[in-house]
């Protein structure tokens, strides 16, 4: 971890200083997206730099802690620098490039440029810089990774606790809910309402998918919940007195952090592939605006003569569910108390 | 910064190399393939064309044939009375070519007279009769049929058997297109083996999965949802086909066909798709590109009535100044050349290049922003905003494109056109919708503007009456000229080719000055054949039409040619 | 054991019921109309849009025909195809070997190389072969489905010519000696189930390796060790049997994400099963065609789940007690 | 607390709990008898002892007591009052007064809650003590099972197993009940240790005036603690006697059996040890007549044992015994 906080401060201070012009051209442009980019760009190094100093001191980390498990822990931290690197990149893209995402520089002079200094990752069919299209892109695909992620854990793990603690006729109905979620097939149901609605937008796609998709949250939560029930704590604090409420939210939710961390990490990556495959099928951002599945939708149609258009999206998507998966499974280690 | 030139990944574009290995497993396949075929000589008919269509014929019987691919593979099956010529002319009989009639003569304006093939006979032996020809125009115009066919021939009052082998047309008035009504939009079908079965129960009929027709071909088997095979009537009266079988097999991905295409697994694909898609065929030296005009143009429609009351006129498309100004603010020569490649052309109306209207010289709208600039200032909308957009009493100048999610061309168009008009200090919101959504809304006129593409017949004249009429059953956007619609009319009922031309010409005209949409670019559809097969042409409204007469040179037959031809 | 199956069976019959009508509805309620998806880009006389409307039972009221399509489906009667002119069931009927197909051997590559690759990593966790395991797995799950597809056609189909590129046979399949037609089977076969079946072999080995290394950590184990046992027997008898259940709660688990998976692989290699046959229908909206489908589908995801239910019970008495 | 009512503080009156269980593939469904007609009191301030092999039902008799299991019929007395008829909230209020102690002192504590916390946790829960005041309290009941206070930010499993025991202990003494069922609270716990924690019981008892359920599997850690012992066998009490009687002379076969297994502190004494054949059935499925008989090594065993259940009657004064054969009880084992 102390590695990774010295290489952020590092390409940080790197970017402070090789973009520095760019980033003065932000401060005056008085747009407030900008200059939000701007400052983030010029706090994060001496924030990270800050970190690696306080890691650095001795003492500074209890050896027998689950976060200095976790910190030891080469998967979680591999994972979370890639997952940093990339929000990083995507909250400062003005930053990192010059184009406006949407330009269309030279329709018929500059469409489907290679790779080059001038374009990093070249251009698409529009003549647009995909370096810059891949930044802002980022913001769409992970923003609403983040949000339909959230959406799923917080229903999923709701229904999977009311089951599991209530039993009897709720459990029933609500599993049997969840058995019909299941066997929808999802892409035909996601089809089938996104031709209600075509462009949804950032919310009304993050709420699709995430209300699409807790219905395995549920079952695994469910499962963990009545494991936990079984445990002799549950009656000692049943014998004690204790209400349902705080039972719930006292004994079992802490108790569900670890399944619950681990499901949210690793359903990242999932819903970015489920968006970007979405995408694919035209439902995705509004033109022209950038997400990474829309880039490779328009890079389909061209990727045998111009196959970095749809290169480079799929390998960021590679990257962040590879990165969010290295994190679940980083967190499952470190959290499972007998794993000491 | 440093510019150097741009890195280049490599990236081969055919099949370059071959490991050893893999050459060991083709040649094995290549065994197994041939074992069973032996070495015999190619006697015509002879030889497999496969065909690539992107979505499953929904029948095999030509009444209810609806989308082009149905129409191309009955085409192969049921002959017509006479065929359209290749230039798709459809005033009088020019061009026209016999099939099921093997002569004909106007009896006068309203009548005329074909005299049937004698030796034209259904695959069950029996012969093609002048019954055959009134049931047929029965079936075509019967409600319960309900052939999409049965308007365009409302012009025809009466067919009647004469004698056995002659068969009488009449017409309610004299018009140029008598000729292309009575023979374009029917094929013959036998009355001995349907006319016994009710009307509503026909669509349905284990008869319409096993065809019997008097063309070149016989359906050999028809798997609903990937293939059609058809097999060569080598007894057919015209002569016998070129070609042994053609396998039509349905693959939905186009980057898919163009792939089969290249490494040779397919022999025919009607579209490709892409300038990308085209640019890799044509690199390939085993295949062949064959451009031809398409009979399709694609526009951006303005709605003239406001979307959420269509009692009142648009807020902005009902000025038609306005709707010039954004006809001159886009670069339609840019737009056709960046998404159409070489075969790119910006059409003067609602016409498409195989329209034998495309030869008329109408003026393009030109690309003027100094001039849509003129024109939106004198309607007021005059200052900017911040993000550069054109303002008229703190209302943005904006409106939102309807686009469909299944058509690649257009909404590359919508692209393109949003970032020039943006440039002109327009706000154009691109909504994609998926098909069947957007045709909902842009039908039901629930739009500003939405981007369509209409297909045409070879005589134009009921679709562009459709969609630009006043009252049209597919005028979206509720355009409504009455110096048009005469001009139309009068373009339709004309007695000779001049007064067409010049009636044509002024409709053409007029929509130009008052445009109910932006005439994008009509396109020009590329074609990808098998280099071995001869004799090849591919006609813009039916690309099976001159099938029957391809052939595959004896000494280029590829081992699959040969498998499982009787 | 008997009452559970008597139940599974009632409240799998009650699912796929309740998926029947929520696609009935949903469609139903989406924008377009399968007359029009019928005609496209051509023009069409609102008359002839009328009497389909009326021939295919459009024109009443969706209650009147809810309940005249459950009468048909009590009767075994799936509809009929609005844009094949046919029973909804022949296309059925043509779909659903070539996805049963499509889909086994993807299971089978799923489960073979996850279950090798995970007892590999879980027999010796922690090792630089478990690691490199672990990356592997991890970048092959991270794949976009369509993406490896289009790869594998690239790359195996068009420059290495090994297989062809779309198509479950060739067209010319039945001309073709028996041997012949294995073969050609095979080929076409092998790029979908890869493209298919290896995102789902990376899970595999995740959940098996997980499994594995519980197992071993387990007090049998040691004593299986201890006994002299082989390490070989070790980890084939006792391990493995051990880490089945999770096994089989994978493949309850996989079929749903088969199913999802397979329109996408359908679409790219041409292949005429379920999934590509629905995005044709949804794309016709031919509602009968969709609905049956989607009905069918769900049956065999919660048959699935059913077995691997009673598998899991069968494996591991002790669940049976609770 | 109400001192007042006379009587047992706890009259346990003829218990009965069945789980459903169903066996073989489309059987019909059958019972699991875990507790099977059981009765016992208890008086203020004794321990009585329950005693028997594992899957005897003593655990689920413990947890019926305390409504951890909700029984299937039967009633159980907790001073006077119908523990089975009460309310959640009158049954909530009637916890105060009754806790439990479970064998498993790792399971018995969320792994997720410092340990303080989790001691603190019904003082506030039950409106006693917040805050500081709390905090106080809990260093106090650290201190009185022996546990250092410093270690209430400490989680379970960093914990020993004699200390994650006497947190267990603190936890249910912080609502100072007036009852304990203590379900055999050293068994988990290393030799060493269970000495402690038992002193510790005791002390507590002592000073706390608490009555005791002591639920174990054998006799020899009862012996010092108990002043009565019931003995259970499949869901029922077989044996039933003040400590000193018992052990001089068991009455039962089973008894005697399971008293033969208590190790005897002189290595020079031999003694003749009874070891019973196989394992104590399923209750799924009891053997009929007497529960013991298929393992029963009693001289006299006979046709009627496995066909007549022997009834549990009062063969002395406070001595009551289930055996045909209860006059003849089998030789006292050696010394």
């Amino acid at each position: 971890m102390r590695r990774l906080s010295l290489a952020i401060a590092i390409a940080g201070a790197a970017v402070v200083v090789l973009r520095f012009p760019r980033i003065m051209e932000l401060f005056s442009s008085g747009a407030a997206g900008s200059i939000v980019a701007a400052v983030c760009a010029v706090l994060v190094p001496p924030a990270a730099g800050l970190a690696w100093h306080w890691n650095r001191r001795p003492g500074a980390r209890p050896s027998e802690s689950r976060t200095a498990r976790l910190l030891d822990n080469r998967q979680f931290v591999l994972g979370t620098g890639v997952v940093a690197l990339l929000t990083y990149a995507a909250v400062i893209a003005p930053v990192l490039s010059s184009f406006d995402p949407n330009t269309q520089t030279d329709l018929l002079g500059a469409a489907t440029l290679a790779p080059s200094l001038q374009h990093p990752f070249g251009t698409d069919f529009y003549s647009r810089d995909l370096f810059s299209r891949m930044l802002y892109g980022a913001r769409w695909s992970l923003g609403i990774a983040f949000v339909a992620v959230t959406l799923v854990v917080v229903v999923g793990t709701s229904v999977g606790v009311i089951a599991g603690v209530t039993g009897g006729i709720v459990d029933s109905v609500l599993m049997r809910m969840v058995d019909g979620g299941l066997a929808i097939p999802r892409v035909l149901l996601l089809l089938v309402v996104a031709a209600l609605w075509g462009n949804l937008g950032f919310f009304p796609l993050a709420v699709l998918l995430g209300l699409t998709g807790w219905f395995g949250v549920s079952r695994i939560i469910r499962a963990e919940v009545l494991s936990l029930k079984e445990r002799t704590f549950l009656a000692a604090a049943r014998a004690l007195g204790i209400s349902q409420l705080r039972l719930v939210v006292r004994h079992i939710l802490p108790n569900l952090v670890a399944p619950v961390t681990v499901t949210a990490a690793l359903g990242v990556g999932n819903i970015v592939l489920i968006e970007a495959s979405l995408s694919y099928l035209g439902i995705g951002a509004r033109p022209p605006d950038p997400g990474w599945g829309n880039i490779i939708r328009e890079g389909h149609e061209l990727i045998f003569t111009a196959p970095w258009i749809s290169i480079f999206p799929g390998a960021a998507i590679f990257l962040t569910v590879i990165g969010f998966s290295l994190v679940g499974d980083g967190l499952r280690t470190a959290l499972n108390p007998r794993a000491s | 910064m440093l510019d150097l030139a741009p890195l280049t990944i490599p990236f081969p574009g055919g099949h370059m190399r071959t490991t050893k290995a893999a050459a060991c497993l083709t040649l094995a396949w290549t065994i197994v393939i041939t074992a069973c075929a032996s070495d015999r000589p190619c006697a015509s008919p002879c030889g497999t064309i496969i065909v690539n269509i992107t979505g499953a014929p929904e029948t095999v019987l030509p009444v209810f044939a609806v989308s082009s691919n149905a129409q191309a593979i009955t085409g192969l099956l049921f002959l017509p009375l006479a065929e359209i010529g290749n230039d798709l002319n459809y005033l009088g009989d020019g061009g026209f070519e016999p099939r099921i009639a093997r002569s004909w003569t106007f009896e006068d304006s309203v009548t005329i007279v074909f005299a049937l093939d004698r030796r034209a006979t259904w695959e069950d032996g029996e012969p093609v009769t002048a019954r055959d020809v009134v049931f047929t125009y029965e079936l075509y115009r019967h409600p319960a049929v309900n052939s999409d066919e049965r308007e365009d021939i409302s012009d025809i009052v009466a067919v009647e058997a004469r004698e056995e082998h002659i068969v009488a047309f009449s017409f309610s008035h004299p018009y140029q297109q008598q000729f292309y009504d009575a023979t374009y939009h029917m094929r013959i079908h036998p009355a001995h083996l349907l006319d016994t079965i009710p009307r509503e129960a026909l669509r349905t009929h284990d008869l319409t999965r096993a065809p019997v027709g008097s063309g070149p071909y016989r359906l050999g088997r028809w798997d609903v949802n990937s293939t059609v095979e058809l097999l060569a009537n080598p007894d057919f009266f015209l002569g016998a086909p070129g070609v042994a079988r053609i396998v039509v097999q349905v693959v939905p991905d186009l980057n898919t066909t163009v792939s089969q295409l290249i490494a040779e697994e397919t022999d025919f694909a009607d579209f490709l798709g892409s300038p990308s898609n085209v640019q890799r065929v044509r690199e390939t030296k085993e295949v062949a590109v064959i451009d031809f005009p398409s009979l399709a143009y694609v526009f951006v429609g303005f709605n003239l009535r406001d979307p959420s009351s269509p009692n009142r006129p648009h807020p902005l498309f009902a000025n038609r100044d306005v709707r010039r100004a954004i006809g001159l603010a886009v670069d339609l020569a840019a737009i056709a050349e960046a998404v159409l490649g070489d075969s790119s052309a910006v059409p003067s109306g609602p016409v498409s290049r195989g329209n034998a209207l495309w030869d008329y010289e109408v003026e393009r709208t030109p690309f003027d922003v100094g001039r849509a600039t003129q024109l939106l200032e004198s309607q007021g909308w005059t200052e900017t905003d911040s993000q550069g957009y054109r303002v008229r009493n703190g209302q943005r100048l904006s409106f939102t494109l309807l686009v469909p999610s299944s058509s690649g061309m257009r909404r590359q168009a919508a692209i393109i056109m949003e970032s020039q008009l943006h440039a002109a200090g327009i706000e154009m919101l691109i909504e994609e919708l998926e098909f069947n959504a957007w045709y909902e809304r842009s039908q039901r006129g629930r739009f500003d503007a939405t981007l369509g593409n209409w297909g045409q017949k070879p005589n134009p004249a009921n679709a562009i009456g459709g969609a630009w009429g006043t009252g049209g059953p597919d005028n979206w956007g509720s355009y409504s000229n009455a110096a048009f619609d005469s001009m139309l009319a009068a373009a339709s009922r004309a007695t000779n080719p001049a007064q067409a031309r010049t009636n044509w010409l002024a409709a053409l005209r007029l929509l130009q000055r008052d445009p109910p949409a932006v005439w994008v670019f009509a396109p020009s559809q590329a074609a990808g054949v098998h280099g071995r097969l001869q004799n090849v042409f591919v006609r813009s409204d039916d690309w099976g039409a001159t099938m029957w007469r391809w052939q595959i040179a004896s000494d280029q037959m590829l081992p699959r040619d040969r498998v499982g031809v009787p | 054991m008997g009452r559970f199956v008597l139940r599974r069976l009632a409240q799998s019959a009650v699912i796929v019921f309740l998926v029947a009508t929520l696609t009935f509805v949903l469609l139903r309620m989406a924008p377009g109309d399968p007359v029009r998806a019928q005609f496209r880009d051509v023009t069409v006389s609102q008359e002839v849009i009328d009497e389909y409307r009326r021939s295919w039972g459009l024109d009443r009221s969706m209650p009147v025909q809810y309940v005249q399509y459950l009468g048909n489906l009590i009767r075994g009667d799936f509809g009929q195809s609005f844009s094949l002119h046919r029973p909804a069931w022949d296309v059925i009927r043509e779909a659903l070997p070539n996805t049963v197909v499509l889909a086994l051997a993807a299971l089978g590559i799923s489960f073979a190389t996850g279950m090798v690759l995970g007892t590999a990593q879980g027999a010796n966790p922690n090792s630089r072969m478990d690691h490199t395991l672990t990356v592997i797995t991890l970048a092959v799950f991270s794949i976009p489905i369509f993406w490896l597809g289009l790869m594998f056609m690239l790359v195996f189909g068009q420059w290495m010519g090994w297989f062809p590129i779309g198509g479950e046979v060739s067209p010319v399949y039945r001309g073709l000696p028996l041997v012949g037609q294995l073969a050609d089977r095979f080929r076409h076969l092998v790029l979908p189930a890869l493209t298919l079946g290896l995102g789902g072999a990376a899970v595999v080995a995740r959940f098996h390796r997980a499994a594995m290394a519980e197992a071993f950590a387990e007090n049998f184990i040691r004593t299986a060790r201890a006994k002299g046992l082989s390490e070989q027997t070790v980890v084939l008898k006792h391990a493995l049997r051990n880490a089945l259940l999770p096994a089989i709660t994978m493949f309850g688990l996989s079929l749903p994400v088969l199913f999802s998976g397979s329109v996408l692989v359908e679409y790219v290699f041409a292949w005429h099963g379920m999934g590509l046959a629905a995005f044709e229908a949804v794309g016709r909206r031919d509602y009968n065609v969709v609905t049956a489908i989607t009905m069918i589908g769900a049956t065999l995801v919660v048959a699935g789940n059913m077995v691997a239910d009673l598998l899991y019970r069968l494996a591991d008495p002790r669940t049976a007690e609770s | 607390m109400s001192e007042s009512s006379p009587g047992p503080l706890v009259a346990i009156e003829n218990l009965v709990k069945h789980f459903p269980a169903s066996t073989r593939l489309f059987a019909r469904p059958s019972y699991l008898k875990a507790v099977d007609g059981v009765t016992l009191s208890l008086d203020r301030g004794e321990t009585v002892a329950l005693v028997g092999e594992s899957g005897s039902g003593k655990t689920t008799l413990g947890r019926c007591v305390l409504r951890l299991t909700e029984p299937t019929s039967g009633t159980i007395w907790f001073d006077g009052t119908d523990v089975l008829a009460l309310g959640s909230a009158d049954m909530r209020a009637l916890r105060r007064r009754m806790q439990i102690v479970f064998q498993d002192p790792a399971g018995s504590l969320n792994p997720r809650m410092a340990v303080g916390t989790a001691v603190r946790e019904p003082l506030e829960v039950h409106r006693i003590a917040r805050g500081k005041a709390a905090r106080d309290r809990v260093a106090d009941l650290f201190e009185e099972v022996g546990l250092d206070p410093s270690l209430t930010s400490r989680f379970p499993h960093e914990l020993s197993g004699g200390q994650k025991q006497r947190v267990g202990i603190a936890r249910a003494l912080s609502i100072e009940p007036e009852f304990l069922v203590l379900d055999e609270p050293v068994s988990a716990l290393d030799v060493s240790v269970q000495a402690q924690v038992v002193n510790l019981l005791t002390d507590l008892q002592r000073s706390r005036n608490l009555t005791y359920l002591f639920i174990a599997h054998d006799l020899a850690v009862v012996r010092h603690v108990a002043t009565r012992v019931a003995v259970m066998y499949l869901g029922r009490i077989v044996e039933r006697a003040r400590v000193v009687p018992l052990y001089d002379r068991p009455l039962h076969p089973y008894t005697a059996s399971l008293l033969s297994a208590v190790p005897v502190p002189d290595p020079t004494v031999k003694r003749k040890r009874i070891v019973l054949a196989g394992e104590i059935p399923s209750p799924r499925n009891p053997p009929p007549g007497c529960p013991f008989h298929t393992r029963c090594p009693h001289p006299l065993k006979d046709a009627r044992c496995t066909t007549d259940e022997p009834a549990l009657r009062e063969l002395q004064p406070d001595r009551w015994v289930a055996c045909h054969y209860a006059e003849n009880p089998m030789e006292k084992p050696a010394p």
